[in-house]
Protein backbone atom coordinates (compact mmCIF):
# COMPACT_ATOMS: atom_id res chain seq x y z
CA UNK A 1 0.00 0.00 0.00
CA UNK A 2 1.52 3.75 -1.03
CA UNK A 3 -0.17 7.01 -0.24
CA UNK A 4 1.55 9.88 -1.63
CA UNK A 5 0.28 13.47 -0.74
CA UNK A 6 1.91 16.14 -3.38
CA UNK A 7 2.46 19.38 -5.17
CA UNK A 8 4.74 17.92 -7.88
CA UNK A 9 3.33 16.30 -10.97
CA UNK A 10 3.35 12.37 -10.92
CA UNK A 11 4.10 10.24 -13.38
CA UNK A 12 1.07 8.08 -14.66
CA UNK A 13 2.68 5.97 -16.92
CA UNK A 14 5.71 5.57 -14.56
CA UNK A 15 3.59 4.72 -12.03
CA UNK A 16 0.82 2.76 -13.80
CA UNK A 17 3.97 0.46 -15.47
CA UNK A 18 5.31 -0.08 -11.61
CA UNK A 19 2.12 -1.10 -9.43
CA UNK A 20 1.84 -4.59 -8.96
CA UNK A 21 4.22 -5.24 -11.40
CA UNK A 22 5.77 -8.71 -12.10
CA UNK A 23 3.17 -10.35 -9.25
CA UNK A 24 2.19 -13.06 -10.73
CA UNK A 25 -0.73 -13.97 -8.47
CA UNK A 26 -2.85 -10.74 -8.94
CA UNK A 27 -4.32 -11.25 -12.61
CA UNK A 28 -6.32 -7.89 -12.68
CA UNK A 29 -5.41 -4.33 -12.08
CA UNK A 30 -7.25 -1.11 -12.34
CA UNK A 31 -6.57 2.55 -12.30
CA UNK A 32 -8.43 5.62 -12.32
CA UNK A 33 -6.64 8.72 -12.98
CA UNK A 34 -8.58 11.96 -12.15
CA UNK A 35 -8.20 15.36 -14.91
CA UNK A 36 -8.76 19.06 -14.19
CA UNK A 37 -11.63 19.35 -16.29
CA UNK A 38 -12.38 22.61 -18.34
CA UNK A 39 -15.91 22.13 -21.24
CA UNK A 40 -16.14 25.46 -22.37
CA UNK A 41 -12.36 27.13 -21.95
CA UNK A 42 -13.86 29.09 -18.64
CA UNK A 43 -10.87 27.98 -16.29
CA UNK A 44 -7.52 29.07 -15.96
CA UNK A 45 -6.44 27.40 -12.89
CA UNK A 46 -7.80 24.63 -10.13
CA UNK A 47 -6.37 25.22 -6.22
CA UNK A 48 -6.60 22.53 -4.32
CA UNK A 49 -6.26 23.18 -0.35
CA UNK A 50 -5.50 20.04 1.50
CA UNK A 51 -5.13 19.26 5.50
CA UNK A 52 -1.49 18.31 6.05
CA UNK A 53 -1.58 15.27 8.25
CA UNK A 54 -5.36 14.45 8.33
CA UNK A 55 -4.98 13.86 3.99
CA UNK A 56 -2.86 11.09 4.57
CA UNK A 57 -4.23 9.63 7.81
CA UNK A 58 -7.73 9.93 6.09
CA UNK A 59 -6.53 8.16 2.81
CA UNK A 60 -4.20 5.68 4.57
CA UNK A 61 -7.69 4.79 6.77
CA UNK A 62 -9.77 4.63 3.02
CA UNK A 63 -7.02 2.44 1.33
CA UNK A 64 -7.08 0.60 4.59
CA UNK A 65 -10.44 -0.87 4.57
CA UNK A 66 -10.50 -1.36 0.83
CA UNK A 67 -7.70 -3.89 1.39
CA UNK A 68 -9.84 -5.31 4.39
CA UNK A 69 -13.09 -5.40 1.83
CA UNK A 70 -11.78 -6.94 -1.19
CA UNK A 71 -8.66 -9.45 -1.70
CA UNK A 72 -6.41 -7.07 -2.83
CA UNK A 73 -2.84 -7.25 -3.72
CA UNK A 74 -1.71 -3.97 -3.28
CA UNK A 75 -3.51 0.05 -3.46
CA UNK A 76 -1.99 2.73 -4.80
CA UNK A 77 -3.52 6.23 -4.10
CA UNK A 78 -1.60 9.36 -5.46
CA UNK A 79 -3.48 13.38 -4.83
CA UNK A 80 -2.28 16.37 -5.79
CA UNK A 81 -2.84 19.61 -4.52
CA UNK A 82 -1.80 23.14 -5.45
CA UNK A 83 -2.33 25.32 -8.08
CA UNK A 84 -3.18 22.79 -11.72
CA UNK A 85 -4.57 23.49 -15.18
CA UNK A 86 -6.66 22.33 -17.20
CA UNK A 87 -6.15 19.06 -18.47
CA UNK A 88 -3.52 18.52 -15.53
CA UNK A 89 -4.29 14.95 -13.74
CA UNK A 90 -5.13 15.82 -10.02
CA UNK A 91 -4.80 12.17 -8.70
CA UNK A 92 -4.74 8.50 -9.48
CA UNK A 93 -5.88 5.40 -7.50
CA UNK A 94 -4.71 1.50 -8.79
CA UNK A 95 -5.95 -1.66 -7.20
CA UNK A 96 -4.68 -5.04 -7.87
CA UNK A 97 -6.22 -8.17 -7.27
CA UNK A 98 -6.19 -11.43 -8.40
CA UNK A 99 -9.77 -11.15 -9.87
CA UNK A 100 -11.15 -8.69 -12.07
CA UNK A 101 -14.53 -7.81 -9.63
CA UNK A 102 -12.12 -7.00 -6.84
CA UNK A 103 -10.17 -4.57 -8.48
CA UNK A 104 -12.96 -2.67 -10.02
CA UNK A 105 -15.07 -2.66 -7.29
CA UNK A 106 -12.28 -1.44 -4.81
CA UNK A 107 -11.15 1.22 -7.21
CA UNK A 108 -14.81 2.55 -7.59
CA UNK A 109 -15.11 2.44 -3.51
CA UNK A 110 -11.55 4.25 -3.67
CA UNK A 111 -12.72 6.99 -5.27
CA UNK A 112 -16.03 7.58 -3.67
CA UNK A 113 -14.42 7.89 -0.36
CA UNK A 114 -11.54 10.21 -1.51
CA UNK A 115 -14.11 12.29 -3.16
CA UNK A 116 -16.24 12.98 0.49
CA UNK A 117 -13.77 11.96 3.07
CA UNK A 118 -10.15 13.45 1.96
CA UNK A 119 -9.59 16.43 3.27
CA UNK A 120 -9.32 18.67 -0.31
CA UNK A 121 -11.18 21.29 -1.07
CA UNK A 122 -11.01 22.75 -4.60
CA UNK A 123 -10.89 26.48 -5.82
CA UNK A 124 -11.80 27.52 -9.40
CA UNK A 125 -10.28 30.62 -10.71
CA UNK A 126 -11.75 31.83 -14.33
CA UNK A 127 -12.90 33.97 -16.75
CA UNK A 128 -15.37 35.00 -14.29
CA UNK A 129 -13.69 35.26 -11.11
CA UNK A 130 -13.07 32.46 -8.34
CA UNK A 131 -15.79 29.90 -6.86
CA UNK A 132 -15.20 26.88 -4.33
CA UNK A 133 -16.44 24.08 -5.73
CA UNK A 134 -19.26 22.66 -4.08
CA UNK A 135 -19.60 19.19 -2.78
CA UNK A 136 -22.37 17.19 -4.86
CA UNK A 137 -25.16 15.48 -2.91
CA UNK A 138 -24.69 12.72 -4.98
CA UNK A 139 -21.10 12.13 -3.96
CA UNK A 140 -22.33 11.66 -0.87
CA UNK A 141 -25.26 9.66 -1.66
CA UNK A 142 -22.49 7.49 -3.66
CA UNK A 143 -21.10 6.61 -0.11
CA UNK A 144 -24.46 4.54 0.76
CA UNK A 145 -23.36 1.81 -1.83
CA UNK A 146 -20.69 0.65 0.64
CA UNK B 1 -5.95 24.24 21.38
CA UNK B 2 -5.37 24.91 17.93
CA UNK B 3 -8.49 25.99 15.79
CA UNK B 4 -7.93 25.44 12.24
CA UNK B 5 -9.63 26.56 9.17
CA UNK B 6 -10.32 25.40 5.31
CA UNK B 7 -11.33 26.75 2.20
CA UNK B 8 -14.16 29.20 2.53
CA UNK B 9 -14.06 29.12 6.24
CA UNK B 10 -10.72 29.79 6.13
CA UNK B 11 -11.47 32.89 4.03
CA UNK B 12 -13.95 34.25 6.36
CA UNK B 13 -12.70 33.91 9.43
CA UNK B 14 -9.06 35.67 7.71
CA UNK B 15 -6.85 33.33 9.07
CA UNK B 16 -6.01 30.10 8.47
CA UNK B 17 -4.95 28.92 12.16
CA UNK B 18 -5.21 30.02 15.64
CA UNK B 19 -4.47 28.77 19.13
CA UNK B 20 -6.96 29.48 21.59
CA UNK B 21 -7.59 28.32 25.59
CA UNK B 22 -11.13 27.46 26.24
CA UNK B 23 -13.16 25.52 28.86
CA UNK B 24 -15.85 24.25 26.06
CA UNK B 25 -16.69 20.82 26.43
CA UNK B 26 -18.00 20.18 22.57
CA UNK B 27 -17.53 21.31 19.53
CA UNK B 28 -20.82 22.99 19.25
CA UNK B 29 -19.77 24.94 22.41
CA UNK B 30 -16.50 25.89 21.00
CA UNK B 31 -18.56 26.78 18.25
CA UNK B 32 -20.82 29.16 20.51
CA UNK B 33 -17.72 30.68 21.84
CA UNK B 34 -15.99 31.27 18.64
CA UNK B 35 -19.60 33.31 17.08
CA UNK B 36 -20.00 35.43 20.19
CA UNK B 37 -16.43 36.92 19.87
CA UNK B 38 -16.55 39.11 16.57
CA UNK B 39 -19.14 39.13 13.62
CA UNK B 40 -16.50 37.00 10.83
CA UNK B 41 -17.22 33.94 13.06
CA UNK B 42 -21.08 34.56 13.41
CA UNK B 43 -20.78 34.41 9.85
CA UNK B 44 -18.70 31.95 8.74
CA UNK B 45 -20.51 29.57 11.46
CA UNK B 46 -24.00 30.62 10.13
CA UNK B 47 -25.38 27.26 8.77
CA UNK B 48 -23.68 24.21 10.72
CA UNK B 49 -25.12 22.03 7.96
CA UNK B 50 -22.58 23.64 5.45
CA UNK B 51 -20.01 22.98 7.70
CA UNK B 52 -18.03 19.40 8.73
CA UNK B 53 -15.59 19.61 11.84
CA UNK B 54 -12.87 17.23 12.36
CA UNK B 55 -11.09 16.53 15.90
CA UNK B 56 -7.53 15.96 16.06
CA UNK B 57 -7.82 15.17 12.50
CA UNK B 58 -10.82 12.74 12.36
CA UNK B 59 -13.81 13.80 11.27
CA UNK B 60 -16.60 13.82 13.71
CA UNK B 61 -19.81 15.53 14.68
CA UNK B 62 -20.48 19.20 16.38
CA UNK B 63 -21.19 16.80 19.51
CA UNK B 64 -18.34 15.48 19.96
CA UNK B 65 -16.16 16.32 23.70
CA UNK B 66 -13.27 18.52 23.56
CA UNK B 67 -11.61 16.45 27.04
CA UNK B 68 -7.66 16.52 25.80
CA UNK B 69 -8.00 17.65 22.65
CA UNK B 70 -5.25 18.98 20.49
CA UNK B 71 -6.65 19.84 17.33
CA UNK B 72 -9.94 21.05 15.85
CA UNK B 73 -10.82 22.30 12.70
CA UNK B 74 -13.55 23.44 10.24
CA UNK B 75 -14.37 23.53 6.67
CA UNK B 76 -16.81 23.10 4.25
CA UNK B 77 -17.81 19.33 2.76
CA UNK B 78 -15.12 17.54 1.37
CA UNK B 79 -14.20 17.53 -2.66
CA UNK B 80 -11.26 15.09 -3.25
CA UNK B 81 -10.86 12.99 -6.37
CA UNK C 1 -11.65 4.42 -30.33
CA UNK C 2 -8.64 2.40 -31.05
CA UNK C 3 -8.58 -1.13 -31.21
CA UNK C 4 -5.33 -3.81 -31.25
CA UNK C 5 -4.94 -7.08 -31.31
CA UNK C 6 -0.88 -8.08 -31.36
CA UNK C 7 1.24 -10.46 -30.40
CA UNK C 8 3.78 -8.53 -29.28
CA UNK C 9 4.24 -7.23 -25.79
CA UNK C 10 2.57 -3.89 -25.00
CA UNK C 11 3.57 -0.49 -23.40
CA UNK C 12 1.11 -0.09 -20.18
CA UNK C 13 3.09 3.11 -18.92
CA UNK C 14 3.41 4.41 -22.93
CA UNK C 15 -0.41 4.02 -23.70
CA UNK C 16 -1.86 5.11 -20.37
CA UNK C 17 0.62 8.11 -20.58
CA UNK C 18 -0.81 8.74 -24.07
CA UNK C 19 -4.32 7.96 -23.68
CA UNK C 20 -6.45 10.71 -23.62
CA UNK C 21 -3.95 13.02 -22.72
CA UNK C 22 -4.25 16.49 -22.84
CA UNK C 23 -8.15 16.51 -22.88
CA UNK C 24 -9.75 19.23 -21.00
CA UNK C 25 -13.10 17.66 -20.95
CA UNK C 26 -12.36 14.62 -19.39
CA UNK C 27 -12.37 14.15 -16.03
CA UNK C 28 -11.96 10.75 -15.65
CA UNK C 29 -10.04 7.93 -16.69
CA UNK C 30 -10.07 4.04 -16.05
CA UNK C 31 -7.31 1.29 -16.89
CA UNK C 32 -7.84 -2.20 -16.89
CA UNK C 33 -5.05 -4.59 -17.44
CA UNK C 34 -5.29 -7.99 -17.24
CA UNK C 35 -2.22 -10.30 -15.92
CA UNK C 36 -1.26 -13.74 -16.62
CA UNK C 37 -2.28 -15.81 -13.31
CA UNK C 38 -0.28 -18.48 -11.57
CA UNK C 39 -0.96 -18.71 -7.82
CA UNK C 40 1.48 -21.75 -7.24
CA UNK C 41 4.02 -21.89 -9.55
CA UNK C 42 2.40 -24.16 -11.50
CA UNK C 43 1.77 -22.27 -15.44
CA UNK C 44 4.94 -22.06 -17.56
CA UNK C 45 2.93 -21.17 -20.87
CA UNK C 46 -0.39 -19.40 -21.20
CA UNK C 47 -1.35 -20.09 -25.09
CA UNK C 48 -3.58 -17.14 -26.38
CA UNK C 49 -5.52 -18.69 -29.34
CA UNK C 50 -7.75 -16.39 -31.41
CA UNK C 51 -9.91 -15.87 -34.67
CA UNK C 52 -8.03 -13.16 -37.12
CA UNK C 53 -10.54 -11.00 -38.50
CA UNK C 54 -13.29 -11.95 -36.09
CA UNK C 55 -11.45 -10.67 -33.22
CA UNK C 56 -10.78 -7.00 -34.55
CA UNK C 57 -14.65 -7.42 -35.71
CA UNK C 58 -16.23 -8.15 -32.00
CA UNK C 59 -13.47 -5.66 -29.87
CA UNK C 60 -14.77 -3.38 -32.38
CA UNK C 61 -17.99 -4.30 -32.36
CA UNK C 62 -18.26 -4.25 -28.41
CA UNK C 63 -16.00 -1.10 -28.12
CA UNK C 64 -18.70 0.72 -30.40
CA UNK C 65 -21.18 -0.28 -28.14
CA UNK C 66 -19.93 1.14 -24.87
CA UNK C 67 -19.29 4.65 -26.80
CA UNK C 68 -23.15 4.49 -27.24
CA UNK C 69 -24.39 3.66 -23.83
CA UNK C 70 -22.02 5.52 -22.27
CA UNK C 71 -20.84 9.42 -22.40
CA UNK C 72 -17.20 8.72 -22.88
CA UNK C 73 -14.70 10.58 -24.74
CA UNK C 74 -12.68 7.46 -25.93
CA UNK C 75 -11.97 4.18 -25.52
CA UNK C 76 -9.25 1.67 -26.33
CA UNK C 77 -8.50 -1.79 -26.02
CA UNK C 78 -5.04 -4.09 -27.04
CA UNK C 79 -5.74 -7.81 -26.35
CA UNK C 80 -2.45 -9.83 -27.27
CA UNK C 81 -2.21 -13.21 -28.36
CA UNK C 82 0.51 -15.76 -28.56
CA UNK C 83 2.69 -17.60 -25.87
CA UNK C 84 3.04 -15.41 -22.27
CA UNK C 85 4.64 -15.79 -19.17
CA UNK C 86 3.31 -15.70 -15.50
CA UNK C 87 3.34 -12.17 -14.69
CA UNK C 88 2.83 -11.04 -18.57
CA UNK C 89 -0.09 -8.02 -19.49
CA UNK C 90 -2.86 -10.15 -21.76
CA UNK C 91 -4.73 -7.14 -22.27
CA UNK C 92 -5.63 -3.34 -21.22
CA UNK C 93 -9.01 -1.47 -21.71
CA UNK C 94 -8.82 2.47 -21.07
CA UNK C 95 -12.16 4.27 -21.05
CA UNK C 96 -11.66 8.49 -20.59
CA UNK C 97 -15.39 10.06 -19.79
CA UNK C 98 -16.47 13.68 -18.42
CA UNK C 99 -17.40 11.56 -15.39
CA UNK C 100 -16.09 9.19 -13.35
CA UNK C 101 -19.45 6.53 -13.02
CA UNK C 102 -19.10 6.80 -16.97
CA UNK C 103 -15.45 5.95 -16.92
CA UNK C 104 -15.96 2.87 -14.81
CA UNK C 105 -18.86 1.75 -15.61
CA UNK C 106 -17.96 1.31 -19.79
CA UNK C 107 -14.69 -0.41 -18.52
CA UNK C 108 -16.59 -2.56 -16.46
CA UNK C 109 -18.76 -3.59 -19.29
CA UNK C 110 -16.04 -3.74 -21.74
CA UNK C 111 -14.10 -6.45 -19.43
CA UNK C 112 -17.30 -9.01 -18.84
CA UNK C 113 -17.99 -8.82 -22.87
CA UNK C 114 -14.48 -9.29 -23.56
CA UNK C 115 -14.26 -12.10 -21.18
CA UNK C 116 -16.97 -14.07 -23.20
CA UNK C 117 -17.60 -12.51 -26.80
CA UNK C 118 -14.39 -12.31 -28.00
CA UNK C 119 -12.70 -14.59 -29.54
CA UNK C 120 -9.75 -15.63 -27.30
CA UNK C 121 -9.01 -18.99 -26.32
CA UNK C 122 -6.44 -19.94 -23.26
CA UNK C 123 -4.63 -22.73 -22.83
CA UNK C 124 -2.10 -23.27 -19.94
CA UNK C 125 1.03 -25.42 -20.27
CA UNK C 126 1.92 -25.94 -17.12
CA UNK C 127 3.78 -28.53 -14.55
CA UNK C 128 0.70 -31.37 -14.65
CA UNK C 129 0.51 -30.75 -18.39
CA UNK C 130 -1.58 -28.86 -20.69
CA UNK C 131 -5.65 -27.78 -20.97
CA UNK C 132 -7.94 -25.32 -22.25
CA UNK C 133 -9.17 -22.68 -19.65
CA UNK C 134 -13.03 -23.24 -19.44
CA UNK C 135 -15.60 -20.15 -19.48
CA UNK C 136 -16.96 -19.81 -16.19
CA UNK C 137 -20.74 -19.72 -15.62
CA UNK C 138 -20.39 -16.50 -13.76
CA UNK C 139 -18.51 -14.82 -16.48
CA UNK C 140 -21.54 -15.62 -19.37
CA UNK C 141 -23.74 -14.82 -16.10
CA UNK C 142 -22.59 -11.20 -15.95
CA UNK C 143 -23.38 -9.92 -19.26
CA UNK C 144 -26.97 -9.73 -17.91
CA UNK C 145 -25.85 -6.79 -15.77
CA UNK C 146 -26.04 -4.48 -18.39
CA UNK D 1 -17.27 -22.80 -48.00
CA UNK D 2 -14.58 -22.26 -45.53
CA UNK D 3 -15.34 -24.48 -42.16
CA UNK D 4 -12.63 -23.11 -39.11
CA UNK D 5 -11.72 -24.46 -36.12
CA UNK D 6 -10.00 -23.44 -32.91
CA UNK D 7 -8.71 -24.66 -29.70
CA UNK D 8 -9.93 -28.10 -28.63
CA UNK D 9 -12.37 -28.23 -31.71
CA UNK D 10 -9.37 -27.47 -33.51
CA UNK D 11 -7.86 -30.03 -32.10
CA UNK D 12 -10.11 -33.20 -32.15
CA UNK D 13 -11.06 -32.74 -35.55
CA UNK D 14 -7.20 -32.18 -36.15
CA UNK D 15 -7.04 -29.15 -38.57
CA UNK D 16 -7.32 -25.28 -38.26
CA UNK D 17 -9.21 -25.00 -41.62
CA UNK D 18 -10.74 -26.91 -44.69
CA UNK D 19 -13.03 -26.04 -47.63
CA UNK D 20 -16.05 -27.75 -48.21
CA UNK D 21 -18.66 -28.10 -50.69
CA UNK D 22 -22.48 -28.25 -48.82
CA UNK D 23 -25.80 -27.86 -49.44
CA UNK D 24 -26.42 -27.74 -45.85
CA UNK D 25 -29.40 -25.21 -45.19
CA UNK D 26 -28.44 -24.22 -41.59
CA UNK D 27 -25.82 -25.10 -39.27
CA UNK D 28 -26.97 -27.38 -37.61
CA UNK D 29 -27.51 -29.56 -41.14
CA UNK D 30 -23.57 -29.01 -41.95
CA UNK D 31 -23.23 -30.61 -38.47
CA UNK D 32 -24.88 -33.37 -38.96
CA UNK D 33 -22.87 -33.58 -42.33
CA UNK D 34 -19.58 -33.12 -40.89
CA UNK D 35 -20.61 -35.75 -37.74
CA UNK D 36 -21.45 -38.00 -40.72
CA UNK D 37 -18.01 -38.15 -42.02
CA UNK D 38 -16.05 -39.46 -39.75
CA UNK D 39 -15.46 -40.39 -35.84
CA UNK D 40 -13.17 -37.17 -35.24
CA UNK D 41 -16.16 -35.22 -35.83
CA UNK D 42 -18.77 -36.53 -34.33
CA UNK D 43 -16.04 -37.01 -31.27
CA UNK D 44 -15.84 -32.53 -31.16
CA UNK D 45 -19.75 -31.89 -32.25
CA UNK D 46 -21.02 -34.55 -29.26
CA UNK D 47 -22.43 -32.08 -26.98
CA UNK D 48 -23.40 -28.68 -28.89
CA UNK D 49 -23.86 -27.32 -25.50
CA UNK D 50 -19.90 -27.00 -25.05
CA UNK D 51 -19.72 -25.43 -28.72
CA UNK D 52 -20.29 -21.60 -30.20
CA UNK D 53 -20.96 -21.27 -33.51
CA UNK D 54 -19.95 -18.11 -35.88
CA UNK D 55 -21.39 -17.60 -39.18
CA UNK D 56 -19.05 -15.34 -41.72
CA UNK D 57 -17.43 -13.98 -38.13
CA UNK D 58 -20.52 -12.97 -36.38
CA UNK D 59 -21.72 -15.28 -33.15
CA UNK D 60 -24.72 -16.66 -34.01
CA UNK D 61 -26.81 -19.79 -33.29
CA UNK D 62 -26.86 -23.45 -35.10
CA UNK D 63 -30.03 -23.26 -36.57
CA UNK D 64 -28.70 -19.79 -38.45
CA UNK D 65 -29.31 -20.26 -42.02
CA UNK D 66 -26.04 -20.69 -44.70
CA UNK D 67 -27.14 -19.52 -47.70
CA UNK D 68 -24.40 -16.86 -49.63
CA UNK D 69 -22.31 -17.68 -46.48
CA UNK D 70 -18.57 -17.68 -47.17
CA UNK D 71 -17.23 -18.80 -43.45
CA UNK D 72 -18.43 -21.07 -40.75
CA UNK D 73 -16.51 -21.44 -37.06
CA UNK D 74 -17.08 -23.66 -34.34
CA UNK D 75 -15.38 -23.20 -30.92
CA UNK D 76 -15.99 -23.67 -27.31
CA UNK D 77 -17.22 -21.13 -25.48
CA UNK D 78 -14.85 -17.82 -25.55
CA UNK D 79 -12.27 -17.46 -23.05
CA UNK D 80 -11.04 -13.25 -23.33
CA UNK D 81 -9.60 -11.09 -21.00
Amino acid sequence: MRIVVQEAPFDLGAESDAFAAGRHDMGAVVTFTGVVRDVNDQLDVMEIEHYPGMTEKALTKIATEAMQRWSLGDVLVIHRFGRLAPGDRIMMVATAAPHRRDAFEAADFLMDYLKSRAPFWKKEHGKDGTSWVAAKDEDEDALSRW
Amino acid sequence: MDILYFAWVRERIGLPKERITTDAATVADLVAELIAREDRYAVAFSDLSALRVAVDQELTDFDAPLSGVREVAFFPPMTGG
